[in-house]
């Protein structure tokens, strides 16, 4: 099958629904003229045009709150933020408005948008462009999160996305743009809600999201070599979550590790460890443990990054820590 | 007291076309710099009536005012007897801005509102019972009880939304108007916004981006001069809201809140700049609240010759008064009106008070599509 | 001893500590002329002066953004957001500003600011007003949580919280503005990050924060009706946790239930439960289970709020099927 | 070309009293209501030199821009040779901003600043060796490696950050000047931002709330006439950024950020107000950045013919034409400050490449004070 980038993948998912659907359009800081600060909107003004690619002032809260607006009336935007940080500026009209608006209304009304954003947690650009804050919004009901691992996903999920009637929060990461994976050629769905084993193993389950999947599956060959065969089980949709095939997992290999780009503190491995332990708490054999972004802000110089943020050497030595348990 | 503001001469947009001409850009920057446009502020102080508007629809505004007031009325008494669910913020006294705008609306066209919400409701039509059924949280109620006085919307009629937050509902305008342009419908959006409201961010962030990509969007800022316990001018720096549209190089102007037919002629007049797609306008009707800022927070810290002072100048006696001496219609016939209106919410009432209360287990429905 | 309401409690406290330092200041909508909303500011503008008691126009980013810049100059800003809600307006200033400074600049600033903001469920003000988002803050390194249950707390509690150099989200309720309880007259101080047994138990351990307090003390009684011994236990301060004492109290136990006003996914509970599992996994002798708002947004009628908020009797329910499982 | 505004003529303010005389709220409304000043433009199109400034001034300032200039070219090679860590938003073409507004400012004084920072912090007197050494993530860094380019600081020098968040410094700056005036002394503090940022909500709500509490603050816009891939004219309404303080009643100047002079007087009138309790001004400096957005993102998409141009206006060598012609400085002179900054900064940069790398543990550190 034919290999493509997860940007790519992104923007072939985006030509295929504006192409599908004239009510699809792009609304976004550089998305038009430059195609996208990482390239995900790449040639999008010259086949739809400056009516449906919207370059925008800096304005975050009201691009997002134009998002709603425009989605209230039968509008499908998919927004872009260049940085996952600044969704910080739209809070309010991501979950005091898109979240609750349809509720709200007793059903009146429904908000089909979506926010794409990248943690670009790696690139050295510090604090206050690093943040995975995903699990902000996996706390609000309203609003369904996603966070795609390889081209195929990002792509088929990123079209069930934009035909989702809700407000969908789309993670990608800065540093997956450029992996390479097979994509097939046809129109591809990934429903969202539906998780997927990465990699099949017996005794130890991993709970990986995003570009920690990639580390997880690092992790798991280097254990494999040592006859410890895990399974990597990667959610995709972190809203709403597919707990069966985790349940399932851990039933069966009743250990469990949860790696997440985000901070732990009331994080996504968090809800993850929440949820099994209410649900699977006699199928442990050993207390879940979690592998997070280090609780500080990110650092800039490589050392320091480095040492904070999530690598294949601390999921492998928790795993072996859970295992020993 | 005249504002200046410098904006282009627009030609109109080709729809469909993401509303910029071809180097315009360039274009538009050059007449920044060249123009200035004299508006002129319409404050009619409430002295005469405006010409050719039929008789019909004097009637109609006054029946309406009577309406919206009738109705505030009738939920500051529903609240007495404790039957408001939560909060109402009361539109007693600002009749004619709701009245005059929203008589300047196409069916298709939309609006946006604010936790002040029901005199745009009732102005644009909505039905009184649902309304009060919403407010007093039972099942016929516009949401079912989950929204309340607040969250009062009718899509159907392009009602997008009373809403909770100051300032939330200027981008969901600037937003329905992208939306309504990229459908290829002509639609024009009515943005109403507290003076309070003019100094969130969302206000210059919509503003602008509504100013550059000249969407149809007509904003109105209800200045009743004071947000909660602050004063317009403590807390609102350039004079008047209507002055702020020159940093957006659209037209501003000031209009007499409390004179329907002068918020119709200027709402008009924006309307059709909108809708030709020369882009947005921004009025700043100024009135008064008569009431305490909600039924919730009644402290009063306003000084109370002004409250009085305001009370003389009544949109809707003033009017009554005027439509007689100018012949436009007999007080007999206002009689009339006034005898309906009071019959309609008492029916509203009866239909609110006789709704049933909603069932717990809707409260867990709805929250996706 | 005196009986003051916790609303006259954190006036108090204001005062106080304007008295002892002329840099701290408050800053915020109506809290001047009018006293606050709640009246939680009250008479402070006669007794400081316009120049420290600062009614602000509705600017919740900017708000926010001038505590930042007042504390870093050595003020000491005292923020009011009338409902906790509004600070999704300010979340860039908070999270990207006020928390990061100082591990920004390797500790050469300091942003010593507190912000007060109510959490409103339960009269009735719908799902814009009525949110507990306490959870977003404990995610986020550089912040601390403060949530207070009894009068005497929210007065220690505020003044610690204004005294400390870091920034402090202190979360409120309005339903506990009217709750009085003994406050000693004296220079009252409740250090940050010390948890508190606010009823001593055997059986069960129920983790409690907020106006949950005062239910899970309520279900308590209820249940010693049937010799069953519960524990109440209110962090106090969210972030940093004083994990010890809830550690000592479930290996005591063995069992618990953790109640918030917040949402499950992602939450407050989630965290609580993950941070025990990790530690006092092999000390459980069945599954930790949560008592949470039910995932919907809050809607305004009678019926409908009370369905979605928790109640005494959920916790009741909850800790009985814990006994039982 | 004019710009037209309405601010009032202010009383001076008394200390610790709040910033607001009795009475004044009503005070002032009327005034806005009443009075118009007319506010030109100082756009000297860089043909003459100011009068009354210092020889030693202007060689200073020479010397201070040749510095900037020449830094940013090492951080170009540097990152060229892979030593710089993150990204670097290069601040030439733009030198005589930073240089003539930071030579208006006192010891006491205070500054926000931005992504592109580096020339403000050289123009206050941040020493070059240790900014160097953040932007390559060394332990003798301002930040100890943990803020690079996009955070550089200097408390101790009133310089109290650069910021990675576009806008993100308005209202830190708003706060500064309410804490100066909290703790009673007279210190002026300067906002830089970019034009792009003028269209942020920040923007709005902290000119507003400067303006009504008359903050001591100088509100300095950057417009170099681009935002990332972003023109001027298609994102931002109103024509220009000065423009926009009318909006808050504040006086608005446009000054030509090419020359040095201009923009040091145009900051000290907008200073001295300041200081003297009248309240902030906002001056748009119009300029240009002559390299890629940053050293990350160079994809350029701006004519080549307008970089050309405004190369042509390069601040800092029509400086030195004009000191030589005016008789301001001999080419020698001129010559040999450069000879001295060329070896300030290959110092700077020795020091930065001998500081060591941080030890992983100082990640751990500084999070809580
Ligand atoms: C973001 C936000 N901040 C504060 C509030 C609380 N609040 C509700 S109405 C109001 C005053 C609004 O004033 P204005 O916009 O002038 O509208 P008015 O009430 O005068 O009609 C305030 C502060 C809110 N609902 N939302
Ligand atoms: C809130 C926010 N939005 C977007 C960005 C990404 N970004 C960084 S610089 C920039 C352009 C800023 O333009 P301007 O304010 O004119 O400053 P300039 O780069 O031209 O000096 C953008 C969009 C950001 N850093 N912060
Ligand atoms: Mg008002
Ligand atoms: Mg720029």
């Amino acid at each position: 099958m034919r290999q493509i980038s997860y940007a790519e993948a992104l923007n072939e998912a985006l030509k295929e629904e504006m192409r599908r659907n004239s009510l699809v359009f792009v609304l976004g800081e550089d998305v038009g003229r430059m195609g996208g600060l990482f390239k995900v909107t790449h040639a999008l003004l010259e086949e739809f045009g400056p009516g449906r690619v919207i370059d925008t002032p800096i304005s975050e809260a009201a691009i997002a709150g134009a998002g709603v607006g425009s989605a209230l009336v039968g509008a499908r935007p998919v927004i872009e933020f260049q940085f996952s940080d600044f969704m910080t500026i739209a809070m309010d009209q991501i979950v005091n408005h898109a979240a609750k608006l349809r509720y709200m209304t007793n059903g009146m009304a429904s908000v089909p948008m979506v926010i794409r954003a990248p943690v670009c947690s790696g690139i050295n650009l510090g604090a206050q462009h690093s943040q995975s804050l995903e699990s902000w919004f996996v706390h609000i009901p309203g609003l369904k999160v996603v966070m795609p691992s390889t081209p195929a996903d990002a792509k088929g999920l990123l079209k069930s996305a934009i035909r989702d009637n809700n407000p969908v929060l789309f993670f990608e990461h800065r540093l997956l743009y450029a992996q390479k994976g097979e994509v097939p050629d046809e129109d591809l769905l990934v429903a969202l809600g539906v998780a997927d084993v990465k990699r099949a193993g017996t005794d130890l389950t991993v709970v990986a999201t995003g570009r920690t999947v990639l580390l997880a599956l690092a992790a798991a060959d280097k254990l494999a070599g040592e006859g410890i065969e895990v399974e990597v089980v990667d959610p995709r949709t972190l809203k709403p979550l597919d707990t069966d095939l985790i349940f399932q997992s851990v039933r069966k290999t009743n250990r469990l590790v949860v790696v997440s780009d985000g901070w732990s503190a009331c994080g996504y491995a968090s809800e993850i460890m929440a949820t099994v332990m209410e649900q699977c708490f006699f199928d442990l054999d050993a207390p879940i443990q979690r592998v997070c972004t280090k609780d500080v802000p990110m650092p800039v110089a490589a050392p320091l990054q480095k040492a904070v943020m999530v690598s294949e050497e601390d999921i492998v030595r928790v795993c072996r820590q859970v295992l020993a348990a | 007291m005249p504002f200046t503001l410098s904006y282009a001469p627009l030609t109109p947009i080709r729809r469909g076309e993401g509303g910029r001409n071809p180097g315009e850009g360039a274009r538009m920057r050059r007449w920044f710099l060249d123009r200035k446009f004299q508006i002129a502020v319409t404050y009619s102080g409430g002295n005469k009536l405006q010409d050719d508007i039929s008789r019909e629809d004097r009637l109609d505004w006054y029946r309406r005012m009577c309406l919206i007031r009738k109705f505030e009325e009738e939920i500051y008494n529903l609240n007495k007897a404790g039957l408001v669910q939560g909060t109402a913020h009361l539109y007693i006294g600002m009749e004619a801005i709701a009245v005059g705008a929203c008589s300047a609306m196409n069916s298709g066209d939309l609006l946006t509102s604010t936790h002040r919400g029901h005199g745009h409701c009732i102005a644009r039509g909505l039905d009184t019972g649902r309304m009060m059924a919403e407010i007093l949280g039972r099942v016929d109620g516009y949401c079912g009880g989950k929204g309340g006085s607040m969250h009062i919307a009718d899509v159907s009629r392009g009602m997008l939304g009373a809403d909770g937050i100051v300032g939330g509902g200027i981008p969901i305008a600037v937003g329905a108007a992208l939306g309504a342009r990229l459908k290829g419908d002509d639609s024009v959006v009515f943005c109403f916004f507290g003076e309070g409201a003019s100094n969130q961010g969302s206000f210059h962030e919509s503003l602008n981006l509504a100013a550059v990509r000249r969407l149809a969007v007509v904003f109105i800022c209800e200045n009743n001069l004071w947000a909660l316990s602050a004063p317009f001018a403590e807390v609102t720096a350039g004079g008047s809201v209507a002055n702020r549209a020159g940093a957006y190089g659209m037209p501003g102007e000031k209009v007499d809140g409390n004179d329907v037919e002068a918020v119709f002629k200027a709402v008009t007049e924006a309307t059709r700049r909108a809708r030709s797609g020369l882009g947005p306008s921004l009025l700043e009707c100024e009135s008064y609240r008569w009431e305490g800022h909600s039924i919730f927070t009644r402290q009063e810290i306003r000084p109370e010759g002004e409250i009085q002072q305001w009370k003389q100048r009544d949109p809707i006696s003033r009017y009554r008064t005027r439509l007689i001496e100018a012949k436009a219609a007999t007080s007999d016939i206002l009689q009339q009106i006034e005898s309906q209106v009071a019959k309609q919410i008492s029916q509203s009432t009866e239909f609110a008070k006789s709704s049933p209360v909603p069932d717990s287990e809707s409260a867990f429905q709805h929250t996706y599509a």
